[in-house]
Parts: C-alpha cells; sequence; structure tokens
C-alpha cells in the first residue's frame, strides 16, 4: 500500500515538475509547480518527518507559489510567451540535466552510506525538532531568522525604490 | 458629409435645431482596445453592473485599484422626451415628466403642471395647492429611502436595504391610494389635481409618520454608528464649494457642502411659504454629510407633511371639467422646483399654438454627474462606488 | 521500494535535474525562480531521506531541511521583489532585459 | 451497519473501507452542510430582516436549497471564448478539493478523527494555502478585468489574515502544549480543564476576525464585492463551476468554525448530549455569529482591511501570544 503511494507521488511529483518547466505560459509552470511540492511533500510525510513535510505545503506552496503567482498577475500576459525555444538551447539544456541526472546518480548509488534502517518515530516528532532547534541547533536558528530578516528588508527596499519613480497620484490614499 | 439626404439638410436647416456639440463624452473608448503603456488599464463599468444605478457606464482608468480617469458615457436610456413634448398640446406631455424622474415622479408632475399654471395664470385652488406640496414631500420621503438603501447596497450592507425598501411600501400604499399610481405619477393636472384624495388619508398618514420615527431611530442605530460605515463615508469624495458652483451642483448635494440654497426657500412657490420647515445643512462635503443632510432633510419632510394635513382645507381639488386646452400666451417662461436631487427646472417656450414649440427640462443629476467624475481621480474603486451611491443619481433623468 | 533509500535518492536527483533543466532553459525570471525553488525542493527530499535511512542522530537532516525552507523563502523573497523591480523598470521579466549587467 | 462494514472489508480490504467509507461520510457532510446553511443564511437574513424567508417548498422552505441545486445542475456551464480552457475547469476543482482533507482532520468528538495528525492545526492552515490556488486559477484563467481585480484582492486578503489566523491559534497552542487537534480538546476537557475561551478571549475575537476573512465573508468580501466587481473571481463561472466555487466557500465556513470551536470552546465537550452533537452545535454558533456579521456590517475598503489585519490584527495577536508565554512561565516557576 505504502509503496502503492509512493510510486503515485513519485509520478505526481515529477510529472509537476516536468509542467513546471517545459510548459510555456508562466501561470501554467506554476500549478505544475504547487503539483510538484504536493507530491514531494506527501514523500516526505513518506518518509515519516511530518513536520517538514507541513512545512514545505505551508511555505512553498503557501507562500512562495502564491507570491510567485502575484508576481505573474503583476505583468502583462502578452510578455509571457516570446521566449526562445530554438532545438539547440532545449537540447542543451535537457543534455545537461540528464547528464547530471546520470552522473549524479550513478555516484549516489554507488555510494556506501552507513545504514540503519528505519529510526524511531519518536526522534520525528515535532516536539523533538523544537527542542533540538532550540538547544543544539540554536546559532544556525538565530542565523536563519537573521537571514529572514534580512531578507525582507531587501525585498522591501527593492520592491519600494521602483515605486519611487511613478508619478501617479497618490493624494488621499492610504499605502496598501 | 456629400451624400447627405434632403431630408437632413432640411433637419439641419431648421430653426429648432441646434448646432452640434462637439462630443465630450465617449473619446477615450477608442483606449480600451490597447493597454496604456505606464502599467494602468482601462476598466469598463457598465451599462451592465451591479451598481451603476440604471444604465451609466464608467470608464475608469486604474492604477492598481486607483483611479486615474474617470469618463461617465451616458445616453443609454434616452427616450427624447423634449422632443415628443413638441409633438402634442400641453396636456399631452403630463405622464412624461414623471417618466424623467421615476423616483421624484410626482415633484416632476407637480413642477410641470406649476410651470404651465404660472406661465399661463391658471388658477389653483387652495386644498389642491397642499395637497400637491404633501404629496410631494410624500415623494420626496420614498426617494430618499431608496436612495438610503441602495447607498448602503452599494457599501455592501444588504439588511438596510430590505428595511427602507418596507418603509418606501407604506408610502407607496399612500399615493397609490390618492392617485392610484405606485411609481410614475399622473396625479397633477393642470388647475389641480385628477382626483380628490380617500376618507382615510389623512389618518393613515398620520399613523405612516409615526412609525416612520420610530424606523429612523432603527436606521440611526444600525448605520449611523457603524465604524465600518462611518470608515467609508468619511472623508470620501469631498465636493468643494468650488465645484459645486462652478457645476451648478444643487439639492442635498450642494447642501452637504455648506452652500444653503434649497428652491423652496429660495424661489417659494405652492404651499411652502406657509408651512415652518428648515434647511438642513452641512460643511464637510463628504458622504456622510450627504448622508446626514438626506437623513435631516427627511425629518423635515414628515414635519411640512404633518402640517400639511393639520391646515388641509375644505373644497374643490380642481376644475369641474379638466382643463386639456390651455391657452398658451406667446413667450419664455421658466419655473423651477426642488426635487430630491436638486433644482429641476421646466424651460418653455411658447407661441400661438396649443403645442409648445420648445420645452427644456433642467434636470439636477446631469450637473451632479458631470462634478463626480473631477472626484473620482485618486481615489479607490470602492469609493468610486460609495460616491456614485452618495451623489445619487437617476439615470433617465439625464438622459431623459 | 518506499523502505530503500536509493529510491528517494534517485526521486530527488530526477528533481534537481528538471529543476536544473528549468534554470537553463527559460529565460522568464519568474520561471527560472521556480527551477530553483525545485532544486531546493530536491535537496531537502534527500536530506530527509539520508535522516531516515542512515545512521546518526535524526533530527538532523530534518532541522537542515527546515533551514533549507527557511532560506528558501528568503530566496523567493528577494527573488520576487527583484522581478518586480525590473518589469518596473523594463517592463519585462525576462532576464534579457538585464542585458546590460553583463560586464 | 456492521455487516455491511465487514462486507465491505471483505471486498475492499482494510484500506479501501476506510477509504470509501470516509468519502462517504465526507461528502454527506460537505453536502447537508452546504444545503443546511445555504437556507439557514437566508432564513436568519429574513429574521434580522424582518421577513420570513424561504417558504415555498417543504416546511419552513427547507427544501429550498435542495431546487436550488437542482436549477444550478441543470444550467448550461458556459464557457467563454477567451478564457484557458484547462485552467478555467480545473479552478473549482482545485478550490474545492481541499475542503475534503480538512473536514477529515477534524475531530468532531474526542476520538472522533478521521487522520488523526500529529500536527493536525498546522495541517488545516497549509491546505487552506492550496484552496487559495484554486481562487486564483479561476480568476486568472477567466480572462476577465473584475475576477483578475478579484482574483488579487483575494491573494493579499488572505496572507495578510493568514498571520493573525495563525498567531491567535499558537496562543491556544501554548495553553495546549500541543498541535494535534485531538489534545487541544483534551486539555479542555480533562479534570480541571477550562474552555479556552475563557483563558484566550482577544485570541478568539481575533480568529474569528480572521477566519472570516480567511473565508471571504461579508464584512470582508471585498474579493467578490458584487457592488464594485460584479462576481469577483467568479465573474464567469456558470452552473457547476459556480456551484462548486459556492460549496466550498460553505465547506471552508464549516472548517474554520469548527477549527475555532476545537480550539476555543473545547471541541464535543459538553453534558448530557453525545460528543458529536455537542461540536456541530457549536460549529453552528459560530456559523451563527458569522451570518449575523454578513447582514450587519457594510463592506470595508481594500486598504481598511489590510490596515485592520498589519496595523491592528498582527500586533494585537503578537502581543497576546507574548503575553500568554509570560503567563504560562509564571505559572510554571510559581508552581
Amino acid at each position: 500500500m505504502v509503496d502503492l503511494a509512493f510510486g503515485f507521488l513519485i509520478v505526481v511529483s515529477l510529472a509537476g515538475a516536468v509542467m513546471a518547466v517545459a510548459l510555456k505560459k508562466v501561470f501554467h509552470n506554476l500549478i505544475g509547480f504547487g503539483l510538484a511540492i504536493l507530491g514531494s511533500a506527501g514523500v516526505t510525510v513518506i518518509l515519516g518527518a511530518e513536520f517538514v513535510a507541513l512545512m514545505q505545503l505551508l511555505i512553498f506552496l503557501g507562500g512562495i507559489a502564491i507570491a510567485m503567482v502575484f508576481a505573474v498577475m503583476m505583468s502583462t500576459p502578452r510578455e509571457q510567451d516570446e521566449e526562445d525555444r530554438s532545438p539547440g538551447r532545449v537540447l542543451g539544456a535537457v543534455g545537461i540535466g540528464s547528464g547530471f541526472m546520470v552522473v549524479v546518480g550513478f555516484l549516489m548509488l554507488s555510494g556506501v552510506f552507513p545504514a540503519a534502517g528505519p529510526q524511531d518515530d519518536a526522534l520525528f516528532s515535532a516536539q523533538h525538532l523544537g527542542l533540538l532547534l532550540l538547544s543544539d541547533y540554536a546559532l544556525p536558528f538565530e542565523a536563519i531568522s537573521l537571514l529572514l530578516l534580512a531578507a525582507i528588508l531587501g525585498s522591501v527596499i527593492v520592491a519600494r525604490r521602483s515605486r519611487e519613480d511613478d508619478d501617479l497620484p497618490t493624494e488621499g490614499v492610504e499605502g496598501v | 458629409m456629400s451624400t447627405e439626404s434632403a431630408t437632413l439638410k432640411a433637419y439641419a436647416a431648421h430653426p429648432r435645431t441646434p448646432e452640434y456639440a462637439p462630443l465630450r463624452f465617449g473619446t477615450l473608448t477608442p483606449a480600451l482596445e490597447q493597454a496604456p503603456e505606464d502599467g494602468t488599464y482601462y476598466l469598463n463599468m457598465g451599462p451592465q453592473h451591479p451598481s451603476m444605478h440604471g444604465v451609466l457606464r464608467l470608464l475608469l482608468r486604474l492604477d492598481g485599484e486607483k483611479v486615474v480617469e474617470c469618463e461617465p458615457v451616458i445616453g443609454y436610456s434616452h427616450r427624447a422626451h423634449e422632443k415628443m413634448a413638441e409633438r402634442g398640446i400641453f396636456a399631452q406631455f403630463l405622464p412624461n415628466p414623471s417618466r424623467m424622474d421615476y423616483l421624484g415622479g410626482m415633484i416632476y408632475n407637480v413642477g410641470y403642471c406649476q410651470a404651465v399654471e404660472r406661465a399661463f395664470s391658471i388658477e389653483v385652488p387652495e386644498r389642491a395647492v397642499v395637497l400637491r406640496t404633501l404629496c410631494c414631500e410624500l415623494n420626496r420621503i420614498s426617494s430618499h429611502l431608496l436612495w438610503f438603501g441602495t447607498f448602503l447596497l452599494d457599501l455592501g450592507a444588504f439588511t438596510p436595504f430590505l428595511l427602507a425598501f418596507q418603509d418606501r411600501e407604506k408610502i407607496l400604499d399612500i399615493l397609490d391610494s390618492a392617485s392610484g399610481s405606485r411609481l410614475t405619477y399622473c396625479y397633477a393636472n393642470f388647475g389641480g389635481l385628477a382626483l380628490d384624495v380617500p376618507e382615510d388619508f389623512a389618518e393613515r398618514t398620520r399613523q405612516y409618520i409615526k412609525e416612520q420615527r420610530a424606523a429612523f431611530h432603527t436606521y440611526h442605530e444600525l448605520v449611523t454608528g457603524n465604524v465600518i460605515f462611518r470608515q467609508r463615508c468619511e472623508g470620501v469624495g469631498i465636493i468643494t464649494q468650488d465645484t459645486i458652483l462652478s457645476y451648478g451642483m444643487t439639492g442635498p448635494n450642494a447642501r452637504a457642502s455648506g452652500i444653503a440654497y434649497d428652491v423652496r426657500k429660495a424661489e417659494p412657490y405652492g404651499f411652502y411659504p406657509e408651512v415652518e420647515f428648515d434647511v438642513p445643512t452641512r460643511d464637510e462635503g463628504d458622504c456622510l454629510a450627504r448622508y446626514f443632510v438626506r437623513f435631516e432633510e427627511m425629518e423635515q419632510s414628515l414635519r411640512i407633511v404633518e402640517q400639511c394635513l393639520d391646515r388641509l382645507p375644505e373644497g374643490p381639488v380642481g376644475p369641474k371639467k379638466p382643463l386639456v386646452r390651455v391657452k398658451p400666451k406667446p413667450g419664455e417662461y421658466y419655473h423651477c422646483v426642488e426635487s430630491p436631487r436638486g433644482q429641476f427646472g421646466m424651460f418653455i417656450v411658447a407661441d400661438k399654438d396649443p403645442e409648445p414649440w420648445r420645452i427644456k427640462a433642467r434636470t439636477p443629476s446631469f450637473s451632479n454627474l458631470s462634478a463626480m467624475a473631477e472626484m473620482l481621480e485618486g481615489t479607490m474603486v470602492a469609493d468610486t462606488i460609495a460616491i456614485l451611491g452618495s451623489i445619487d443619481i437617476v439615470m433617465p433623468e439625464i438622459d431623459r | 521500494m518506499s523502505e530503500a533509500l536509493s529510491s528517494y535518492l534517485l526521486f530527488s536527483c530526477a528533481m534537481f535535474a528538471v529543476g536544473l533543466v528549468g534554470v537553463l532553459l527559460r529565460r522568464n525570471l519568474v520561471a527560472m525562480l521556480i527551477g530553483v525553488e525545485l532544486m531546493l525542493n530536491a535537496v531537502l527530499i534527500n536530506l530527509v531521506a539520508f535522516a531516515r535511512f542512515t545512521d546518526g542522530q535524526p533530527g538532523i537532516g530534518q532541522v537542515f531541511a527546515l533551514f533549507i525552507i527557511g532560506v528558501a523563502a528568503a530566496e523567493a523573497a528577494v527573488g520576487l521583489s527583484i522581478v518586480l523591480a525590473v518589469h518596473k523598470a523594463r517592463g519585462a521579466i525576462s532576464v534579457d532585459a538585464l542585458e546590460e549587467l553583463k560586464g | 451497519m456492521t455487516a455491511l462494514l465487514d462486507t465491505l472489508e471483505g471486498t475492499l480490504g482494510g484500506w479501501g473501507t476506510t477509504l470509501l467509507v470516509g468519502f462517504v461520510a465526507l461528502a454527506g457532510l460537505i453536502t447537508v452542510n452546504a444545503m443546511f446553511m445555504v437556507w439557514f443564511e437566508r432564513k436568519v437574513a429574513g429574521w434580522v430582516q424582518g421577513r420570513l424567508g424561504p417558504m415555498e417548498h417543504g416546511p419552513q422552505g427547507t427544501l429550498q436549497t435542495l431546487l436550488d441545486v437542482v436549477k444550478l445542475l441543470g444550467k448550461e456551464s458556459i464557457i467563454p471564448a477567451q478564457v484557458d480552457r484547462k485552467v478555467f475547469l480545473l479552478a473549482p476543482v482545485v478550490a474545492f478539493l481541499p475542503a475534503l482533507a480538512m473536514l477529515s482532520l477534524l475531530p468532531y468528538d474526542n476520538n472522533l478523527t478521521m487522520t488523526d495528525v500529529e500536527s493536525g492545526l498546522l495541517l488545516v492552515f497549509a491546505f487552506g494555502g492550496v484552496s487559495l490556488m484554486g481562487i486564483f486559477m479561476g480568476a486568472w484563467s477567466s480572462n476577465n478585468k473584475f475576477a483578475l481585480l478579484g482574483g488579487m484582492r483575494a491573494v493579499s486578503q488572505n496572507i495578510a489574515y493568514e498571520l493573525p489566523l495563525l498567531l491567535s491559534a499558537m496562543a491556544v497552542v501554548l495553553c495546549a502544549g500541543s498541535l494535534n487537534l485531538g489534545e487541544i480538546v483534551a486539555a479542555q476537557t480533562g479534570e480541571n480543564g477550562l474552555w479556552f475561551i475563557v483563558m484566550q478571549p482577544v485570541a478568539l475575537g481575533i480568529y474569528l476576525i480572521a477566519a472570516t476573512a480567511e473565508t471571504n465573508r461579508a464584512p470582508f468580501d471585498i474579493p467578490e464585492a458584487e457592488s464594485e466587481l460584479v462576481a469577483g473571481f467568479h465573474t464567469e463561472y456558470t452552473g457547476m463551476g459556480f456551484a462548486v466555487f459556492f460549496l466550498a466557500e460553505y465547506t471552508y465556513m464549516f472548517i474554520v468554525c469548527g477549527i475555532g470551536a476545537t480550539l476555543f470552546l473545547g471541541g464535543g465537550d459538553g453534558p448530557l448530549l453525545p460528543g458529536p452533537v455537542w461540536f456541530i452545535l457549536k460549529v453552528y454558533f459560530l456559523l451563527f455569529l458569522m451570518v449575523m456579521a454578513r447582514w450587519t456590517y457594510p463592506r470595508l475598503r481594500f486598504d481598511q482591511l489590510m490596515n485592520l489585519a498589519w496595523k491592528f490584527l498582527i500586533p494585537l495577536s503578537l502581543i497576546n501570544l507574548l503575553a500568554t508565554a509570560a503567563v504560562l512561565k509564571f505559572v510554571e516557576v510559581g508552581s
């Protein structure tokens, strides 16, 4: 049963990933991206990491995908399909991608990892993760929060600057 | 225009036809095909839109949700009322004015009659004068109630709409019992009224006044103090006095900006000089001020109705035989009345014929709408709807 | 199948490759961003899989998976605001609009 | 009933039976809830506005919704020429499907949850994001400016209100010490357990406001504000497409109120009546509040809505969270 679900999720997420890359309209890419994330969140659940899967859904799907959709809506639909799709480009990109896949896949499969069998589920609980984050990994945790803060400030500044030079009437309307 | 037909040429040569004015409206339409370069876009609101009060079309150029430019496009319910007047005798135009402004039909009907009576010196019995005033004020309340309902509907509140309509229904019943029609009245005719009121009229009206005062209390509790309503209205769509004067806005919209002009006081007609009432004004000029002015007007109207009922004389309500053919005196005449939306004027040009040579109606909503386009710039889409609702326009009155 | 480390590794490898192709192939900035996110997602699965099937504290893999999610969010925030800025300035969201950044 | 289950288990196996029974139960719940809610909403509206509401079909008009559904089913589904067909058709499904998953997570009683997930609360909110994708797909593919504006509004609103929603729920999570919905209920029903409405009245207020906004209900219904945007993101949808969006909206209302009842009102806790009945009663009490708000208030403007979220609700919920944490710490130190 789990195998069946695993196979299904892999097919769904790889199909989504291919859609996300191959289709021409960015909005369709985004739908594919959403599918890929849904599928891989399922894979993460099968791996027993429920909390990580949740975060995948919440942040990749709820946050990033929505933000991207927003960016797509801001741009006009016309400019979304003028793209260079010459056979050379496609072949080159796919060639590099499959080359990578072959090399890294081979390396991974031939690698010897200290196998431990499936681990105890208690070590995968959100509680355990929370304790780890606040004890052993407190420093990286803080670093990540600093990174996020910097990213938010940076994006606000970048987005703000481009707003300054529009000369449309702004009086009487509060900033959103 | 080389292929102009003989008929068209003759028509253009006719002294009645004015020169074609350059078309101001609709010049933006071709731009709908193509988005402007600067990231703004056109949004075509109406003529089929839930909150365009009939068939107004607003062409908005938007930057996100902000209105950059606004162009009202009118004419979708043009029925050539003024031209119709020239084709019949004066009495044949009687049913038309109430079709122009279907919310203030009684006032338009009475206004036209008074204009003709004043022009050709027709006597009106005292009872008819009082009854006309009374019915006009009831009509004003019903119009304001409908405005109240639709304005709140535009702001997204549904309940006040139905409450207001329930109260308006009572007025319509009363006017129905007197005139026989509910919306487009033809109650007044030259020299008086078509019918006398039924016996229980005074009693029913008094009962209604009592109920309406209680209903006003409900409205205030439900709406006036509401935080969201205040936020949506306060400081939104401010009309300055300059704008009002330059566009010739009248009525509650002008009074909400502190211009205490009311035809009933400035150029008294009918029974108004005899009754006591105030002209409510506000200084803010925003949507909230217009809301308050209309509310206070409804209360003043109730006062007038009460006084009319108290002082209703006995006697005939019109000439024994209906005055169908009036005897015109050549000349130009203007008479204006206070409609629920402002100054409604009838300009009559008469020669010796029994038909009017020309009738021009000065309708208030046209000026009000023209000024609105100026106010909308820089507001948000939601405000557009709120402002449009607060101005209270009636499209057939603009298009005629 | 779901009990073998190699199947997860192959899966994440494939997803990473698809993301890589996306970044190389597309000229649209948002589409390229999608490719990058796919790659990050693949790495995340890899980390969790290793945490599940290899020796050592299983929390570590997950903690780093969470860090990756955080980095992905930060990257998306900055990336998208750059996309918006480019769109405002150039009227297009293609990398070709940024030619002059070449040295 | 058990015999039927046994037969099913014989033919389909354990998993299949669970799936089938769960699916049938959820589908039943969704349909019955939507039908009841539409009728309930009309009746409450009638009551507020001093009229009767539907009266014609069935006692007190109870069959009115059924007939409405039949009407919608019989309508032609118009697909405008310029839409992106695949996305257009997919959108209502994407908007609706997460509802199934979310409903299966609700604890209808202490031990009655279809899927008991360790972090069930977070999962519910995560699926909320998926349904937002559906709304957006509908808005984008319609190729209509009103729909697009509605979609933009929907997304900004949902992003803004997701934060206070999560933050107010987190205050409860702090009190309960768990993200599991069943355990949150258990924390309120134990020996000296108190419903969290007592400890977290502020959070409940924030939660209700944010939940109303998340489900795009009046007075926060700006994504589909009919007086401005005609019908917002579902302007171009007719017949079944519209019906599915409609169904999704009512199901999400049930879900957010179910979560609200779980977090603040003790889930299925109550005397005399069995747990699920109490749960349903509490959910419909919260739904009644939402319906009343719809028939009482005017709609907010877009920027006012944003200001309410960013300048008032989020700081308030942060302060609430902080105060909760501080109080809990003091209690812990004190004991």
